[in-house]
């Protein structure tokens, strides 16, 4: 595999270059360090870089332009490229020369690159779903899809797409989900970095963080066969709130279990950072350790937080396994939390992955739905920054 | 051991605020505070000065157990708050900080608005009964803190944004605000202009004819003006303890000769 | 000193005795802190059911029945040109050496002098597992000499029998079942009693790959384990640099517009976007356009990495947020660029948040399957991909999705199977955790 | 270049198709073909994404393939699709061991699952609790069924051949075209109720089965390979006096089936080693016929095998 | 104005090293500092003074663009250092920082050990061509920061455990490590004991020999000693500005002259 080869040879010559860099400028300081611009590593750095980002560019691109054909040429070219970049280190390198700088600038040119591929994916994500939304709405109509409040795909036609149903399962299953796991998390976070022994916190935050490494279907298995039937006998039937094993409730129950880590993690790191002369300011006032908590430490960790709790709904919203096995997949409307519901990525993998003509409204309307979810969230988002923003409380 | 020095001073038993007996701090393996005795009087001034780092800030930090939220120190020896020993496993620490206030080394307002700064002892001790009390209360600490008229007009900005000095006095009206009975300030002029010093040190005055302050300071001066009493503390000992008048003119210890002496300016 | 005045009569409140307030204020306290080590028993207590749950259903996977039994390899059925001639072999199909092994099994059980009521012919057959003649020819054609000799065998034996002595299959249920049957399960027992037959621990588990639906007993994870290391180890290198880099950029450098407000919504969005939307965007992105294979690790790490991306971004710039500016002045203050302020000093007082996203992150891709549904990684493998870089483009399966295929299928051996991969799933988590948090514990400080 | 075949598609199929792989790779020198399920739509889907090495070469589905799909292959260059049928599917319905027996007709599945139904010739809201509120010989037990989701191409199986089949039957179809017009009529025929006792599945027939195992008064709708795998939890209902079987649903008295397929990309033959030999093993006697190893595990092997056999030696190709 | 200003004190040109034109900070709203012009001289210490809250530190931070990290700060005006303007765009802050070094307020001490603190400076300005020469600049910044006998048995601990003093001292040294060409002290000594405190002005006396050093005071007295020019700050506004001790003997502006009248002690 020639690509590699090159890809091996460039890696090789930076680093030569980073050795022949450095050296050279100590050389050309007569060994005395201070005489450098900058230090004799960010030569070093500015050599290996120049040396080795231009080629790997060039091969990422042409991997991606053009798979198939003959790799030769762009090896060969690549190699030169690393060379002349090689060469115009070298060339630089100067007591005079600020390293530093033209290495920041590049390593800032990465950051940057890195930062475009969240945007490249929304781009992405939004193209690939486009595409196939505006063939759902040629052959289904928008009003119905967006106001419909029954959903029933059906085979060979007539099907009724309404997305309320979904809409109403995601957000009551997602809330229930985060009921559970916003208090659980927040007071587990709380009790982790304000009241455990270094050594309680030590293993339970650990510990904890494996609830979020089991794979959902085995929290789908504990709704269908534990959860559900339990709160079937125990709650919903004595209540006379019907009888389904699997419901809202369950489904959401058992979500909120698997998303305390999200919220429990996260937050503890935050609530750490607090610096503890806030804490000692609160404490010296007469406070309790709650009191200086909950009106001193979360105000100032509130950013932190909200991004944990944003990423907990965000997870709850994206969940399928626990919501099929836990909540049924029967679209309804309904208030009562007993009663099967479904959501809407749940029913955007299902019609992605079923047995309908792929050029069909029913498969369709995943893309659709996944698009219309998109912007739901979107809002959701903005929401959140800007809550944020009113509330945040910038220590020192 | 206590007969001797309360005959020494002759100090009537009921006016001891605090007392502390072989107070012995470590942090880790470090010996900060060396086996301290000393009895801090009601409704007067006590400065304590000496060299920095040499356990001024620890020792007062016992005093109202805010060691407690250092994970790596210990004290030992016993601490008395109106005859009731302090570090009890019965008392409630967050008791004993309401009436022992404390004013920290470094500034660290709340990263709240000025007013919630000094509201916040306020509110959580219930000390207004409603928004107008409040504001009263907040006005109040502010103008002894002699901010008021800096910030009048900005109660709603946050404390972080305020200057150097004026987070120091903010954090003085801060812990005024809750009205303790012993107000432990640990370096409190420290960032003021003399104009700001000379009200805070009016309002130290204002304070000690109800209650009892412990201030640290660097300044001799300062120390002579404000207090009653001086303790000097040495590489973790108390060195001398007595009359302020007593300890500036006539020093009994040399260490507390040579520092006072070595004062400039 | 002493214009104090003596105040002898004002009472003082005891710090023994709290007043209605403080107690009132306490009895918060208490409150707060109780909830506090409630969440942490309840969430402890609902990951000890669970793994509890994991670990009872699945540590049967890592025990295997095996029989062993003398094989007469009859040339006049294998070979019959007699010229061991291995092209002539290989047509000999696995049939073949089915038939052998059935009549293997009865030559023992006649020798034995074993006799069942009611024993079929198809309780005898059924008896070995349908990997027995696979293996068996396996061993015949590499070494063709064996034909005509009698060796003996050690093969397993079907799901059916092996969850008799695993509890899962009863006299009683085998009577119903279409199957087994009780005179096959009487029979095992007796091949047990002569010691021919035995429950073992089993490595294979870990080492085999996949096998189909009727052979339960011989489905391992070894693919799905190389599978899901390869993509951990595409996600692992590219998302963690990128995920910190994008963050640091957006918290540190870029400017405060409404350019970057965008960026910041958009990636919390991209948090929660259905994973299987990932699916398609690989599906478009990678296989399509950039023609990478099917079903192959470097795509599902790929897919992945941009999914697991948002869960670190997040934390890491939350952990940067909450890092006090004032560290940054104090670098600024002595000449430190920007730059080297935040990778000295603020990037090391991050890294436990850093961290944390990292666990949470990978915990999360480690357990996906929707999203590899689409690029083909949700697959039946069942030859071993070669070592990276190239085995990064080779057919695998993974974990997931694994467990996903094994919770699907009819024979109920492999619930047993696939609580078994869990476990392997868990293991592997807490191995790929452990360094992280041992990290994290090295940089955790307050201050 | 890729050595080893991709397949992909129903889930179905799927078991089948791990079968063959297997036994293919066991039995022949080329690798084991690498075989994914999504779903047939999804299968199909990338079956049509075009020509070259990294599309797959055999989708697996429940279904014919559609025309629709067979006009998105053809743009994206997909040209040469071998329909390969591999036998059948038959669909059963199956209750806990432990439970009542039951003797079914598709007009009873009706009357218990449709939104509306004819009482006393008037069209009104499914009022029927239990099973023998339907019919007096049914037990007496509260009806709820576990029906596969609108996702499963079981679903359309089950709509046609049990429900529309049974309002035919039950006389129902003629009140409600009477009352709701011809197409309205049909489908009202096929809806069914939402008040519970229909639960659609969207998951797996594993899915199904632990349903029923948590609420024990349930049926559910099973393939026949996946009862049979479970003949010691499951008891299986007959239809119309039937039961089923292999040998009933191939004769065709068992009369809720539905044929299984494959496609292959004939382009592929010749450029990915050992295609057309997969496509052989797969359908020939050894493997699909009544003796082999799919009829074992469930398939109802195909009567006109043979047809199919010549057909795919031939690399016949699908005409429209 | 310029000239007249030039004329007026009969500066040489050539000593100026800062100069500042027509400086204007906002924060957000408000008005921090308000037309200010002066001109800093080489090999000089120069003490700014005024108020809690005038702007000194505000000032202070423009001078090396430390300003640039508050987000809601903007700064107007001019100001050059060897006559080259530090906000022109082409300028790199960072090396202007590493020529004009700051010791904040607020003592900000990295997370690390003492040893590290000290050497980060040196280490990222590669000053120190091996460890032993590292070592040797370590001890002698702390030596001048009159902190060596303090911490040489404790180089590895961490630095945020130092006593307020001591955090102090450690970022003088911290600052000073750097070898900066102009280092902008902000209330240096403010937590610092008399002995301490004229350690760190024989320091500063030493540092101007070679550089120049800016030092923020409220000490009327620190000024005296230490500085040779003076500017005074007022709401803002740099009201008087010449040499120390013509402002303290001879102060023009009236508010200049009350601030120094109210001194104490
Ligand atoms: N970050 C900030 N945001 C808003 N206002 C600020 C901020 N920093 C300072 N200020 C305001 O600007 C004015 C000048 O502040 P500065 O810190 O320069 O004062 P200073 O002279 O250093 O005072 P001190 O002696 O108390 O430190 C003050 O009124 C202060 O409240
Ligand atoms: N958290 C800590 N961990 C370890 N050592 C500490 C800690 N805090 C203080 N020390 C040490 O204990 C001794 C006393 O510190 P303390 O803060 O009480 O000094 P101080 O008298 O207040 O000094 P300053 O006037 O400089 O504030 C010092 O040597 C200091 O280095
Ligand atoms: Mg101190
Ligand atoms: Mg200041
Ligand atoms: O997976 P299916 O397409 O057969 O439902």
């Amino acid at each position: 595999m020639p690509v590699s080869w090159t890809l091996l040879v460039v890696l090789a010559l930076a680093g030569a270059g980073y050795l022949v860099a450095r050296a050279r400028v100590v050389a050309m300081a007569g060994g005395d360090v201070r005489r450098l611009h900058s230090r004799p590593s960010y030569h070093g750095w500015n050599a290996a870089l120049l040396t080795a980002l231009p080629a790997l560019f060039l091969i990422a691109i042409w991997r991606f332009v053009q798979p198939a054909a003959n790799p030769t040429p762009v090896a060969i070219l690549a190699l030169v490229l690393a060379a002349a970049g090689l060469g115009l280190a070298l060339f630089r390198a100067a007591p005079g020369f600020r390293a530093r700088n033209a290495v920041e600038t590049m390593v800032k040119g990465l950051l940057i690159l890195c930062s475009s591929i969240a945007i490249l994916t929304t781009a992405g994500i939004v193209f690939s779903m486009l595409f196939e939304t505006g063939h759902f709405f040629q052959k289904y109509s928008w009003h119905e899809f967006f106001f419909g409040t029954t959903w029933s795909p059906r085979f060979g036609g007539g099907s009724q797409l309404g997305i309320l149903p979904l809409l109403w399962g995601t957000i009551y299953i997602s809330l229930i989900a985060l009921a559970v796991s916003v208090p659980i998390g927040l007071f587990a976070a709380i009790y982790m970095s304000e009241y455990a022994s270094a050594r309680l916190r030590g293993v339970a935050k650990p510990m904890i963080e494996v609830l979020a490494g089991i794979p959902t279907i085995v929290y789908g298995l504990f709704a269908l066969i534990t959860v559900g039937p339990m709160l079937r006998d125990y709650f919903a039937q004595p209540l006379g709130l019907g009888n389904s094993g699997s419901s809202v409730m369950t489904a959401g129950l058992v979500m909120g279990i698997m998303l305390i880590p999200f919220v429990s993690s996260l937050s503890d790191d935050i609530i750490n950072a607090v610096p503890q002369s806030l804490r000692d300011g609160a404490l010296g006032l007469g406070s309790t350790q709650s009191e200086t908590v909950r009106k001193v430490v979360l105000p100032a960790a509130l950013p932190g937080i909200v991004g944990a709790v944003l990423l907990a709904a965000s997870r709850a919203i994206g969940e399928t396994m626990i919501v099929v096995l836990g909540a049924g997949a029967a679209a309804r409307m309904d208030l009562n939390p007993f009663e099967a519901m479904t959501t809407i990525t749940v029913k955007i993998v299902s019609q992605l992955t079923g047995d309908n003509d792929f050029a069909a409204p029913e498969t369709l309307v995943a893309f659709a739905l996944g698009l219309t979810l998109f912007v739901i969230t979107l809002g959701l988002n903005i929401v959140a920054l800007y809550v944020v923003r009113k509330y945040r409380e910038q220590y020192e | 051991m206590n007969d001797m020095r309360l005959l020494e001073r002759s100090v009537d038993q009921s006016e001891i605020k605090i007392a502390a007996r072989d107070v012995q701090v470590w942090y880790g393996e470090k010996h900060a505070i060396k086996d301290v005795n000393v009895d801090l009087l009601d409704k007067t001034v006590t400065a304590f000065i000496g060299p920095s780092g040499c356990g001024k800030s620890t020792f007062l930090r016992c005093l109202n157990r805010m060691n407690d939220t250092i994970d790596i120190s210990r004290v030992e020896g016993k601490i008395t708050l109106d005859g009731e020993d302090i570090y009890d496993r019965r008392v409630d620490p967050v008791q004993l900080r309401a009436r022992v206030g404390m004013v920290f080394q470094k500034p660290n307002p709340f990263p709240k608005s000025i007013y919630d700064n000094v509201a916040y002892g306020p509110r959580i001790h219930g000390l207004a009964r409603n928004r107008a009390e409040l504001d009263e209360i907040v006005e109040k600490s502010l103008r002894g803190a002699a901010l008021w008229n800096e910030v009048k007009d900005r109660l709603n900005d946050p404390g972080t944004g305020l200057s150097g000095g004026q987070q120091q006095r903010l954090c003085i009206a801060r812990a005024v605000a809750t009205q303790p009975e012993v107000l432990l300030m640990d370096e409190p002029c420290s960032a003021l202009d003399p104009i700001a010093t000379s009200q805070v040190e009016e309002l130290i005055d204002q304070l000690r004819a109800q209650f009892s302050v412990v201030i640290v300071t660097h300044s001799m001066q300062q120390a002579a003006r404000v207090s009653q009493k001086t303790a000097f503390f040495h590489l973790g000992n108390l060195v001398e303890y007595g009359n302020t008048d007593d300890i500036f003119t006539n020093p009994r210890d040399p260490r507390t000769e040579s520092y006072i002496s070595g004062r400039i300016g | 000193m002493s214009d104090a005045t003596l105040q002898g009569a004002q009472p003082r409140p005891s710090l023994l005795a709290a007043d209605p307030r403080t107690r009132k204020r306490n009895a918060a306290e208490a409150r707060f802190r109780a909830y506090g080590l409630g969440a942490i028993l309840v969430s402890m207590v609902m990951l000890v059911i669970l793994l509890f749950t994991i670990l009872t259903g699945g540590i049967g996977a890592f025990r295997q029945t095996y029989l062993e039994i003398p094989v007469a390899l009859d040339a006049a059925q294998l070979d019959k040109n007699g010229n061991r001639d291995p092209a002539d072999l290989r047509k000999v199909l696995t049939l073949t050496y089915g038939k052998i092994l059935q009549q293997s099994l009865e030559q023992s059980i006649a020798d034995k002098g074993i006799a069942i009521a009611e024993l079929s012919d198809k309780d005898v057959s059924g008896l070995i597992s349908k990997e027995a003649s696979a293996q068996l020819r396996n061993r015949v054609l590499a070494d063709p000499e064996l034909i005509g000799q009698t060796v003996e065998a050690r093969v397993l034996v079907n799901g059916r029998v092996d969850g008799y002595y695993k509890g899962r299959v009863s006299m009683e249920s085998a009577a119903r079942d279409a199957n087994t049957s009780p005179a096959q399960l009487q029979l095992a027992d007796a091949l047990k009693a002569q010691g021919m037959l035995a429950t073992q621990w089993n490595w294979s588990f870990l080492t085999s790959p996949d096998a189909s639906d009727q052979r339960p007993e011989a489905a391992g994870v070894g693919i799905a384990i190389l599978g899901s290391l390869y993509m951990m180890l595409v996600v692992l290198v590219l998302s963690v640099p990128i995920g910190v880099a994008a963050s640091i950029y957006l918290e540190e450098f870029a400017p405060k517009n409404r350019w970057t407000d965008i960026i910041e919504v958009n990636i919390s969005n991209l948090a929660a976007v259905p994973s299987i939307v990932f699916g398609i965007l690989g599906l478009a992105a990678f296989i399509n356009f950039a023609g990478l294979p099917q079903s192959a690790p470097i795509v599902g790490g790929l897919v992945l990495t941009l999914m697991t991306l948002p869960t670190i971004i997040i934390a890491t710039r939350a952990a940067l947020k909450a890092v006090p500016p004032s560290i940054r002045d104090a670098a600024l203050g002595v000449g430190a660029s920007k730059m080297q302020s935040v990778f000295h000093h603020v990037l090391p007082l991050a890294m436990p948040g850093i961290l944390t996203g990292t666990i949470i992150g990978l915990a999360q891709a480690l357990g996906e399957t929707a999203p590899l549904l689409l690029i083909g990684m949700v697959a039946f493998v069942k030859n071993f991909p070669s070592a990276p870089p190239d085995g990064l483009f080779e057919p695998a399966s993974a974990l997931p999705v694994q467990v996903y295929n094994w919770t699907q299928r009819a024979d109920p051996a492999f619930i047993e199977r696939a609580s078994g991969a869990i476990i392997v799933l868990l293991v592997f988590l807490l191995c790929m955790n452990l360094l992280a948090i041992l990290l994290r514990r090295k940089f955790e400080r307050r201050w | 270049a890729r050595d080893q075949i991709q397949v992909s598609g129903s889930s179905t199929v799927l078991p089948y198709s791990t079968i063959v792989a297997e036994a293919f790779g066991e039995n022949t020198d080329f690798p084991t073909p690498v075989v994914e399920s999504g779903g047939s739509s999804a299968g199909l889907k990338k079956f049509c994404e075009g020509v070259g090495e990294n599309t797959i070469d055999i989708a697996n589905a429940s279904r014919p393939i559609k025309a629709s799909e067979i006009e998105a292959c053809k743009a994206a260059g997909v040209t040469e699709i071998m329909e390969v049928r591999i036998g059948y599917d038959g669909i059963v319905f199956a209750s806990d061991i432990e439970g009542n027996d039951f003797a079914f007709t598709p007009a009873d599945w009706f009357n218990a699952l449709a939104a509306e139904v004819v009482v006393d010739g008037k069209v009104v809201a499914n009022p029927h609790a239990k099973w023998s509120d339907i019919r007096a010989e049914l037990p007496d037990q509260e009806i709820l069924a576990f029906v596969p989701g609108t996702k499963h191409g079981t679903r359309e199986v089950f709509e046609e051949k049990v429900i529309a089949a049974g309002c035919e039957e039950s006389g129902a179809a003629e009140v409600l075209k009477a009352e709701k017009g011809e197409d309205e009529g049909a489908s009202a025929c096929m809806a069914l109720r939402t008040d519970g006792k229909s639960i659609d599945i969207d998951g797996d027939y594993t899915e199904t089965l632990a349903r029923i195992q948590s609420a024990k008064n349930g049926i559910g709708v099973f393939g026949l390979s996946f009862y049979e795998n479970n003949t010691d939890k499951l008891k299986v209902a007959t239809m119309a006096g039937v039961n089923p079987s292999t040998e009933t649903i191939a004769s065709g008295e068992y009369p809720v089936s539905r044929p299984l397929f494959f496609y292959v990309k004939k382009q592929h033959i010749g450029t990915v080693p050992g295609l057309k030999e997969f496509a052989e093993f797969f359908v020939s006697d050894e493997l699909a016929g009544p003796e082999g190893p799919l009829a074992a595990y469930g398939l109802v092997a195909d009567p006109e095998l043979a047809a199919t056999q010549a057909a795919v030696a031939d690399e016949a190709i699908l005409s429209e």
